[in-house]
């Protein structure tokens, strides 16, 4: 496949250069550890800092995410590949304003090891360090193994309110509590239509028949629940939802916030026309929408394809979504 | 009997370095069908990271702790990942076994070995027939002390655990873990070799025949 | 190709649903006229009513820009088809504010046709229609006949120029002059690597070789200069700002805004490594960039490629491009 | 001498649209060579909704003006783009041609026919020579006229717009338009015919078969 880079060797160095240099009032890396980019206007004395990151290739995630009011820092890994520690403890140590520091990220091997280790290290330069996991991810292990489920795009819901919290400047305590109830109630569900290459390959990293649809694929091309045959929009969408549903629990007069998020190369126009479907049905069921985010939150690459993010809000929830925040590529409040 | 100097393990090193170039395709490949592709790329970017690192050393002053420690940090830099971790915590556990020495015998040596196998399992605390690395590490490291007490020679124990690990590797395309993705995956995941279990009989196979030369 | 899509009849009616849907604060549909969207907190007695339009398949163009500061109304066509003049007639109604109208949209021929016999139809309303055709692509006519380029991404800058115009409340004869000197001073060029296919159709809108890359091809995919291998993102990048440069004639010292445009499915990644190679050649010529925007601002459904756009600011442009705006899709200032 | 009625007009348009149906996946296919791959598309939203339009008239109240200024309406509702308008005019023309008339004679529907070529001119300001339809349109109303003087049957005048717009549609194989985008496209422009120069063949063709049978 085709891509518009230079040496595939270089290529998380030349990104993070051209969004530094795109987005110079909110990012900024640090010196002598170019893999740790910061909020330029985030992190502050008494704030609880918060550090995401996590493999390259999901842009906006994670780094999209840095600036005022959602997260301080982030970690950069190579393509589909979690951070090495040593830049996770850079951020750490950048954001941290003596009121601890969480860290946030989705549910994989590889980034629990290497944010394990930086928590150790973090330890030792006397960093209080939490960690929450996301595992918003319904198609990666069983109801009655929740922890064991990837982080995909709910990620965007639990940044946000647990960035929201710090920004307020709550405990700790506090923000790692209203990250873990973000989880709690955050349900994804996504369908893969087409692969994505990799820079250092460009070969497809996987391989799905010109009919079929892989639901539950992970965000790496990690198979999912099962192979089917394309069906329409609709089906598509109600065969999703069917699955959050099982698992939100949400009464008649409940409120979410819901998230269509494309893998890649899926287009708004089919976004749209999904999100049709989810109102419609949200709208039956008696519950209402808070807020709808429509677009590439989280991404694999050109991936075709899409997820269905709902989080089951209650009050509180609401008031840490909806605080303002200001980052390189997503603004809100 | 052999020793192990240190530009002997920048060589064995260099030699692994070569051998997952030359076969990345492959492990990206087999991590295409239960993963996420990238195998190959990310073993490859580590062990070029410990290439150019060792090629800086001055292998008459480091010694093989050194090397150990010099291989972990920059194959963990460089990549980050599962495999970063897991390595990086083999590399300097393979270190911290046999800290002092300025070459090492073969005692030394299968104790290094062991230690890579122990760290690995001690980092991603992955069980037996989790279907990953350790299901080839395993079987080779206790290949190794089985031959090492049958009192066998460098190159036999390392031959030994070579083929305990390709075994290993071999059988994880039968193992379908109870836990986590794989119980949705069901029948999906049979038939597929781990990736990292792949890598690590190629590594194991590569240090036999380096070691067959020494 | 695969889409996820009901009945590709009913497509750009659901995907509408689905957008006021999901932007009701920002949005709403001319009751009587739903090709007819309108910025809920845009038009206001007295004020310039800013009228953008052209086919569908663009996304987030055009409608993502209806908002207050920005456009006050998108009339929607068919996937890459001008909207008809009856939605273009209702926006102008639904957003005259007694200041006149200013009709913003790419020039096509058939947007041309449409957007005329809608002005038309307007005066004998009474309402004053202007028109301001956007010409940006360089690839599709030679500079002595910039009138007859097309308009794509570019739009961009000209309507929030113009928007911010009208939303400082000036007159009808200075949004209009300021809209045509965004125009004149804004310059893209594109590439296509992979073509994207219509939901009515499901075929490749044309072809193109595994090592090819179209220099200049039009967001539907209508040719360009020329098909040429591919080559690196630098290599890219330098040719279509050697092209750039021979018009934009910015002196050293001039300032520029940049925006870096997905067609569709090259990801991000792709389009910050492309950006740090534009900040060098910028940074190399003495040219200073006030702000540079990333992502799929202009897209052709799921067709692979990106364009580079520069407008060449002065002190003027530059405090309308600042001046803040709320669309559903874009946020600025 | 036969008159077209309403509900040969009702007849001519549902006969056009079955045929772009039939042949709509070519012209999206000519599009595609030198446009935006849409115009099959675009004829045939155009026309079914033309169909549907006209499914809603009661031909024996509605003049044929009616049956010409509903296609129309219906059409550039349903369409925009450049056909839009294009036809939306041609089936206006027409209609204000044959105002007041409650059946069409030959010299009626020439005019019609003639009138719906201006009108496309009109509104698209296209030349002769610029790769449009205007090129298939041009030379069949000439052709319409002059087999109109020289008092040819009904069929036959159509017989011959259609025999002339296939030929203008061919023609535009070898055009290379000296201005806009065929001036960057050069010689990449050649070789191609107008997609909708050829639905103009096309429609014009349907006319004249339908005519041979009334
Ligand atoms: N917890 C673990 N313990 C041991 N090995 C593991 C563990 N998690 C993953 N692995 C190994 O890592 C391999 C994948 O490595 P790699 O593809 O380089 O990293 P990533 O999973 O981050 O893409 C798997 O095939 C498996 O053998
Ligand atoms: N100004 C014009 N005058 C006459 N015909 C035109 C003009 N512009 C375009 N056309 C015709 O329209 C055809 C394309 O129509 P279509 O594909 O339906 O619309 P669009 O160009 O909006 O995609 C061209 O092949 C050409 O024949
Ligand atoms: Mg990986
Ligand atoms: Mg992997
Ligand atoms: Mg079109
Ligand atoms: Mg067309």
């Amino acid at each position: 496949t085709k891509k518009l880079i230079n040496n595939a060797d270089n290529i998380i160095a030349e990104m993070l250069d051209g969004m530094i240099k795109a987005h110079p009032k909110h990012l900024r890396q640090l010196d002598g550890s170019p893999r740790s980019i910061v909020a330029v206007d985030g992190p502050r004395e008494g704030k609880v800092g918060i550090v995401v990151g996590g493999g390259s290739g999901h842009e906006p995630s994670f780094v999209g995410y840095v600036g005022k009011g959602l997260a301080d820092a982030c970690a950069i890994g190579n393509v589909f590949a979690s951070p090495p520690p040593d830049p996770i403890v850079e951020c750490t140590k950048a954001v941290s304003g003596g009121a601890g520091v969480i860290y946030l990220y989705g549910n994989y091997a590889g980034d629990v090891m290497n944010f394990d280790m930086a928590a150790e290290m973090a330890t030792m330069e006397d960093i209080e360090v939490r960690t929450v996991l996301s595992t918003d991810d319904i198609a990666s292990a069983p109801f009655d193994q929740k922890e064991k489920r990837r982080g995909v795009a709910g990620n965007f819901f639990i940044f946000k309110i647990a960035g929201g919290a710090a920004d307020k400047m709550w405990s700790i305590d506090e923000c790692e509590r209203v990250a873990r109830k973000a989880n709690a109630r955050t349900f994804t569900v996504g369908v893969a239509l087409s692969p994505c290459s990799l820079p250092q390959t460009l070969r497809h990293n996987f391989e799905i028949g010109a009919g079929e649809m892989e639901i539950g694929m992970g965000i790496h091309g990690e198979p999912g629940i099962s192979r089917e045959p394309l069906r329409s929009a609709d089906d598509v969408t109600d065969g999703i939802l069917e699955r959050i549903f099982g698992e939100m629990n949400a009464p008649e007069g409940a409120k979410v916030a819901v998230l269509v998020n494309s893998l890649g190369s899926t287009p708004l126009m089919e976004l749209y026309v999904i999100n049709r479907r989810i109102a419609e049905r949200l709208g039956r069921n008696g519950i209402s929408v808070h807020e709808t985010w429509v677009g590439t939150y989280c991404s694999s690459l050109e991936m075709a394809g899409m997820s269905i993010t709902l989080i089951h809000l209650d009050d509180e929830l609401t008031e840490l979504l909806d605080h303002p925040c200001d980052c390189a590529m997503f603004r809100a409040g | 009997m052999t020793t192990i100097t240190s530009q002997n393990l920048v060589d064995l090193f260099l030699a692994i370095a070569a051998a997952i170039d030359q076969d990345k395709e492959r492990l990206s490949e087999l991590d295409g069908v239960i993963g996420d592709a990238d195998h190959g790329v990310t073993m490859n970017i580590g062990f070029t990271a410990v290439k150019n690192a060792l090629g800086g050393l001055d292998t008459t002053e480091a010694d093989p702790t050194t090397v150990f420690n010099t291989s972990a940090k920059s194959f963990l830099n460089a990549v980050g990942a599962s495999s970063g971790p897991l390595y990086a915590t083999a590399f300097m556990r393979a270190g911290a076994a046999v800290k002092g020495e300025s070459a090492l015998d073969r005692n030394a040596m299968v104790e290094a070995f062991k230690a890579m196998a122990k760290g690995i399992q001690d980092r991603g605390k992955a069980e037996r027939g989790d279907k990953t690395m350790v299901d080839a590490w395993l079987p080779a490291s206790e290949a190794i002390e089985a031959a090492a007490e049958r009192d066998e020679s460098l190159a036999a124990c390392f031959a030994a655990a070579a083929t305990a690990a390709e075994e290993g590797a071999e059988a994880t395309k039968t193992m379908q873990a109870s836990k986590g993705r794989a119980s949705w995956l069901g029948a999906r995941s049979l038939g597929h070799m781990d990736p990292g279990a792949a890598s690590t009989a190629l590594i194991v196979r590569t240090m036999a025949d380096v070691f067959a030369h020494i």
